[in-house]
This record gives structure tokens, C-alpha cells and sequence, in this order.
């Protein structure tokens, strides 16, 4: 018995021309943030965009842009809805307000389906928001989609960072495609992530304070798209990325 | 209409196949199609039609259909699982991605949603049959 | 074949009279900082305390503590060793530095292994330091350990409350003993989650307020002790832990 | 010596399939042993020694052994891994949980750490046999 929908999977990234998956070993850095506000910011420069929300967990982009009442069409697999002019795509679809307690077996197998039956189009590019972790999700996306790239995002605390270093460590050695790092909800001024990241011969990115008008934006993209957050996004992220 | 994706996945698969044992020709698919996910079998073989290559010109496809097996984590209790009793929505949810299941369906024994799908999840590419 | 492991779990909890995970559906909310404060304060009562960090992939309690070149001893198992007065284990004494990047069945089945072999002796508490999510350990723990109880964590945030309003009801719904919620980080005033926690008719512990000093007593047990954080958990959430 | 505990494991667990079967005696207990995990028998022979009740008075405990197999998710190579090429910490944090071995094994052909263990993980209590 063979399992097909790996076969298929190559297919469905064709017209897509980059994958980035905004990632950390760490919860709660701000991955989902991030991914979205990369994610809308792009689409206002014109580009074709799309975002899929991985976190099946705790899910969070639908959240962040406000999504409601939307659900994907089927047409030769699933049609992402058009939301906030990004082809956006996310379990809550089909989990609602439930909670889904998945083994990791169960988040590969989901994975899986949703990337062999989910028809992207043609992009510029696809944002993924992914869970924490190094599990099940960071390992099927490595073998499954060859072109992916990492943005991963650490804050300040060590106790993010030391996780982080980890996982560059390991993307390394798997010869992945690292974009850089970002530097989240940064506080102090101490610039000791930037000379780690450097030293490990990593890209840091950009870093972004820690702003206190962000959780005021959730369910509002308009708001989201004005804040200080965005705008670094916008000014020190989205070239570095090369988009 | 989301079975043609799966469709494909099948058609793709089977190519691959029928390229690295040397195939010119694939006879015979048989797929094994998991109760849980309730895929339309006749889009699934419409899909094929459209689908096909040169290499399935002559090919036979056959559905086989397979039960949906559960089995608890939590209190090892095994149980064949019956989709009527699902609404349509969750029906429907379950449809696209099987694993939904665990935010709907509970161990009739234990309540527990930490369960195995033993068999009868997604699609299968059971057997193909080619000549050289 | 059977696997012998789970059998023998019970008797390795046997001498423990309580077991209390620290959890959340979402990442980086201070599951870590709240796990080792409670751990720490309640061993200065006297109380015989055991921590048992099980985020694999994102270890955190060693460097809030500082631990260094510390092994557990083999004797009939393994005997965690003592640090700060802590019955302590960690997968760190055995992947160190280096990324684990283990999908859900490995995580799985290093708990098992752990859960089988450490000889925890006379506790009266062990605290559970819980990786994020509702994935393997959470639902192994579950399983194989009938007495736990779980402290739930959330931020202020409707991306990390969100997750745990479902976490909550999953819980209920599998009868498993929640002691309440702490919201932590809370940076505003608003009284939201108090409220939305309270209508689903669990108890509210207490709620801590960002404290910038946290991050500099991490690797020092005696800052950690003396910062506010740990003062608030020492007064409100110990005692209503039934400590 | 902390293959005692995995060895109460095993008592344990031959214990409670007794009283299921309503056994009143084991003659007989079959244990596999990972490589991987590299537990020492004598250990745990041992610990079985110290640790049989009643049950076991008149018990044969054998010991058998399993190559570790390992299977990468990653390109799908399969190989027996073998433990000579471990320093000794490494072979040591191995022993204690053979998960780590993620953090220190790659695929010999693709360098990725995304294998599976398919055989030859730990203990496994492959068959007991008694008298009612
Ligand atoms: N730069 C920032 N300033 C203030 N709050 C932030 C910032 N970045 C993220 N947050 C908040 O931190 C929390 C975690 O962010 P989230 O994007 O959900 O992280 P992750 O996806 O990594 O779990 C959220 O409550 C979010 O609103
Ligand atoms: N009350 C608080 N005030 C300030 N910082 C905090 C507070 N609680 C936790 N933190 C910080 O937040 C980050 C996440 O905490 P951590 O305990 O690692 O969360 P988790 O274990 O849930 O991932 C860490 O950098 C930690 O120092
Ligand atoms: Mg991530
Ligand atoms: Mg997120
Ligand atoms: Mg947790
Ligand atoms: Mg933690
Ligand atoms: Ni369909
Ligand atoms: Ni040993
Ligand atoms: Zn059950
Ligand atoms: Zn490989």
C-alpha cells in the first residue's frame, strides 16, 4: 500500500515561486504575528501572496486578520478564499472553535492532506505560519517542499534564544535555506542577539520592539498595517527577504 | 469536487511508479478508499478519465472500499466507526481532513478523542499492474 | 509484543501524592518561569518537590536555574538529582546542546522511557513543565497518570486565551482535574479573561504583571526568589494550589 | 544499573497478563532487547532475579536480541545502525533514552536526522507462557 498524496505535492508548489516559513523552536515569539503582517504587506506592494496557517493547535492568523464566516471552494481540490487579498488557507476551516488535541502522527497526516488537495494558483509567494517546534510540521516540510526558506524569529530572553540557536544549527547541517533572523518584542538595547547571530554566520534581519499598541490591532488588519510593528516589517524585513 | 486532487495524487503516483519498474503500460489501479473521509467514488474515477496519460490508456480502475477502524489510546477499546452519526457539517469537515475527526468523535467507551485511525482514513494505492 | 513500559508507571508515581502539570495550548506564555518558580517556592516551605521539564524540544527550566554539570545517579533507575532542594530531570542531561528534532511518536516514547526508569522517591508535589500544545505528552499524561492535575496558563492575549478557553472545555470534558488559570504577562487593566475564565466556570488563580527584572535572574535561582513574580506566586497561587 | 527499572517493567507487565489469563504459575518469559538501547543482560537478569514473586519461582527468562534498524522519513534509506561509531557519552545518553539518538545519528546517505526507528528500539516482553 502506498500513500500517493506525497507524489502530488510537487505539483501544487510549481507555480508558486517561493515558499517561506516564518518558524521558531520557541512558542510565543511571534511567529503568527509576523507571518501575517509579512504576509499583508506584500500583498499592498502588489504581489501575490498566500497564507497558511500551520499551527493546527493554536492557530492564530485567522484571528489576527479577522477572518469570518469564509470558507474555501472546492474546485479540482480546495480553493483558498481570497481574504485581505491573500489566497489564505487554515485547519480552522474544518475545526471551528474546537480544540484539535492531535498526536504528531495526526498533524503529519493533516499536513499532508492539505498540501495535496489545496490548489495555491500562481504565487509570488506563500507564507507559512508555522507551530513552535522542531516537530512533525519543520521535518515534512523539509522533505516534502525542496524550496522552502526559513525566516525564524527568537525575542530577546535566552530562553528563546538558546532554542533558536539550535534549530539554526540544525537547518544548517541540513543544508536548508535560512533567510535570517528576527529579533522580536526586543526590550533592551543589548545587541547580544545580533552578535550571536552573526557569529553563528547567520543573517540578522531586523529587530522589532516590543509595541504596545499591537494586541489593540487583533481582528483588525487595517489597524495591524498602521502600526510601528508593520512598518518595520515593511521597511527592514520584506527587502531583506527580497521581495 | 476536491476528490480529483486525490485523483491526481493517485495518477502521479502510479506514474512514478510504472517509470521506475519500466512500465510502457499500466493495466490495472486498484485503490483502497477509507470510509472516514467518505470520498465519491465516481469523481474520483471521473477524475481518473481526465487525468490519464498515454500510460493508463487501457487501464482498469478499481475502487475498494475500507472501513473505518478506530482505536483508543486511552483505554485500548477498538470500534468500527459509523459516519451517520455525524452531522453534516462535521461530515463534511471530516471530508477534507480526516484528523478533524478528533475535535468531533470520542471513544464510545472512555469519551477520550485520543484515538488511532487503525484503517479506513484517506486514499491507498492498493496494487498496479503494467507491462514492460 | 508488548511494551512493559506503561505498566510499571504507576508504581514509579506511587510515592508522589501530587502531580501538577503547567500547560498551555499556547506557546511562550511562562509555563517555564511559573513551573520552576512554584517548584523552587514550594521547596523553601519544606515541601519535597520534584521538576520534571517536559519540553523536549524547547528545554527551559536548566538555564532559569543555572544547572550545570549535574548528572542523574543510576541506582535501581535513575535517580534525578537534587538541584536547589528540586528532585530534577531534564532530557538535557542526555541531548545537552544539541537540537532534538523529534517528531510526536519520539517525544512519545522518551516520555514513556523517562516516565519508566526515574526513581522519583517520596514527593509531595511534582511539578510538570509542559511543552505547548495538546499534542503527545499532553495526551500521554492523561493516560498514564490518573492523579495529575493541570494549572493553565494564558497571557492577556486573545492568541494565547483563545487556545485555552478550548484547552479548558477539552479538559472538562475528559474529567481531568484542573486546579484554574493564570493569566500572566498581563500588561492592561481590563478584567476579560478573569471574566471569560470565571463563565466557563473555572477558577481564575491570579494574574502577574510583566516584570521587567525577569529576564535578568534567569541562571540565578536566588533573583528569580526575590523578583515580584515570584513574590505573586508565592502569595496567590501556592496557597490556592492547596500548598 | 537502571536497567533494574525496565526490568520491574517487565515483571510487572508479565505480572498483570497472568492475572488476566488467571495464570497461576509463569514457566516461561521472552524479552527482546533493542541495540540501540544497548541494556545489559546481566542486569537485567538481575533484576528479574530480585524482583519475581511467587509467580515467578519456576520461571525461564530468555533474552533476545534485535539489530537496530533505522529507516530515514527523509529518502527512505534504510540501515543498521551500529553502535561502535557512538563516543561513549553519546552511547551512554542513548542508553538512558534511545530518542536522543536524533540529536546525534544522521542518515548515512542524506545526513538528515528524520528517520524512524523501526526495530531495535528498547524492551519488549515478546511472550510469556504459564500454567492455570
Ligand atoms: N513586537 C511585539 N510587540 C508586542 N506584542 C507582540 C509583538 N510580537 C508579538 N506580540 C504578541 O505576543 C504574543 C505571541 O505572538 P504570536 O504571533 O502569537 O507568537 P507565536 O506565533 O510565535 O506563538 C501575542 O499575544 C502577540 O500579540
Ligand atoms: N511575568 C513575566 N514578566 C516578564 N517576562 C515574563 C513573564 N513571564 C514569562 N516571561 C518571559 O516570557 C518568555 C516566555 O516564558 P517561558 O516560561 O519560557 O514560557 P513557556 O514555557 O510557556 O514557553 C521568557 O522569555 C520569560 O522570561
Ligand atoms: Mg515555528
Ligand atoms: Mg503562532
Ligand atoms: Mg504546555
Ligand atoms: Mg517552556
Ligand atoms: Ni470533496
Ligand atoms: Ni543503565
Ligand atoms: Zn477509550
Ligand atoms: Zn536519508
Amino acid at each position: 500500500m502506498i500513500d500517493p498524496r506525497s507524489s502530488v505535492i510537487v505539483k501544487r508548489f510549481k507555480n508558486i515561486k517561493r515558499v517561506v516559513a516564518v518558524s521558531s523552536g520557541k512558542g510565543g515569539v511571534g511567529k503568527s504575528m509576523i507571518a501575517t503582517t509579512i504576509a499583508l504587506k506584500m500583498a499592498k506592494k502588489g504581489l501575490k501572496v498566500g497564507l497558511f496557517d500551520l499551527d493546527f493547535t493554536s492557530p492564530s492568523t485567522h484571528l489576527i486578520m479577522g477572518v469570518k464566516n469564509i470558507q474555501p471552494e472546492e474546485e479540482k481540490g480546495i480553493v483558498p478564499p481570497c481574504v485581505n487579498e491573500l489566497a489564505y488557507m487554515s485547519l480552522v476551516f474544518y475545526s471551528g472553535e474546537l480544540a484539535t488535541p492531535l498526536r504528531g502522527v495526526d498533524i503529519s497526516n493533516a499536513l499532508l492532506e492539505l498540501l495535496s488537495v489545496t490548489q495555491w494558483g500562481d504565487l509570488d509567494i506563500l507564507i507559512l505560519d508555522m507551530p513552535p517546534g522542531l516537530g512533525d510540521v519543520m521535518l515534512d516540510l523539509i522533505k516534502l517542499v525542496k524550496k522552502i526558506e526559513f525566516v525564524i524569529v527568537t525575542t530577546s530572553s535566552q530562553l528563546a534564544f538558546q532554542t533558536v540557536k539550535k534549530q539554526l544549527k540544525l537547518l544548517r547541517e541540513l543544508k536548508v535555506k535560512t533567510i535570517g533572523v528576527v529579533e522580536n518584542m526586543k526590550i533592551s538595547r543589548i545587541q547580544l542577539i545580533q552578535n550571536e547571530t552573526e557569529k553563528l554566520g547567520f543573517v540578522y534581519l531586523t529587530n522589532i520592539p516590543y509595541d504596545k499598541t499591537l494586541e489593540d490591532s487583533i481582528g483588525d488588519c487595517e489597524k495591524l498595517l498602521a502600526t510601528n510593528f508593520a512598518k518595520i516589517i515593511d521597511e527592514n524585513l520584506i527587502k531583506k527577504m527580497g521581495m | 469536487m476536491h476528490e480529483w486532487a486525490l485523483a491526481e495524487a493517485v495518477i502521479v503516483a502510479a506514474s512514478k511508479i510504472a517509470a521506475k519498474e519500466n512500465l510502457k503500460e499500466i493495466t490495472e489501479v486498484i485503490i483502497k478508499v477509507g470510509e472516514l473521509q467518505q470520498v465519491e467514488e465516481e469523481i474520483i474515477l471521473f477524475g481518473f478519465k481526465q487525468l490519464k496519460t498515454d500510460l493508463f490508456k487501457a487501464t482498469k480502475f478499481h475502487i475498494l472500499k475500507a472501513k473505518t477502524k478506530l482505536k483508543c489510546h486511552n483505554c485500548a477499546t477498538t470500534w468500527d466507526f459509523k459516519k451517520e452519526n455525524l452531522d453534516e457539517t462535521t461530515a463534511e469537515s471530516i471530508h477534507f481532513v480526516p484528523e478533524v475527526a478528533h475535535a468531533y468523535v470520542k471513544c464510545p467507551k472512555c469519551g477520550s478523542p485520543d484515538f488511532e485511525i487503525v484503517e479506513g482514513r484517506g486514499i491507498w494505492l492498493e496494487k498496479i499492474k503494467g507491462v514492460k
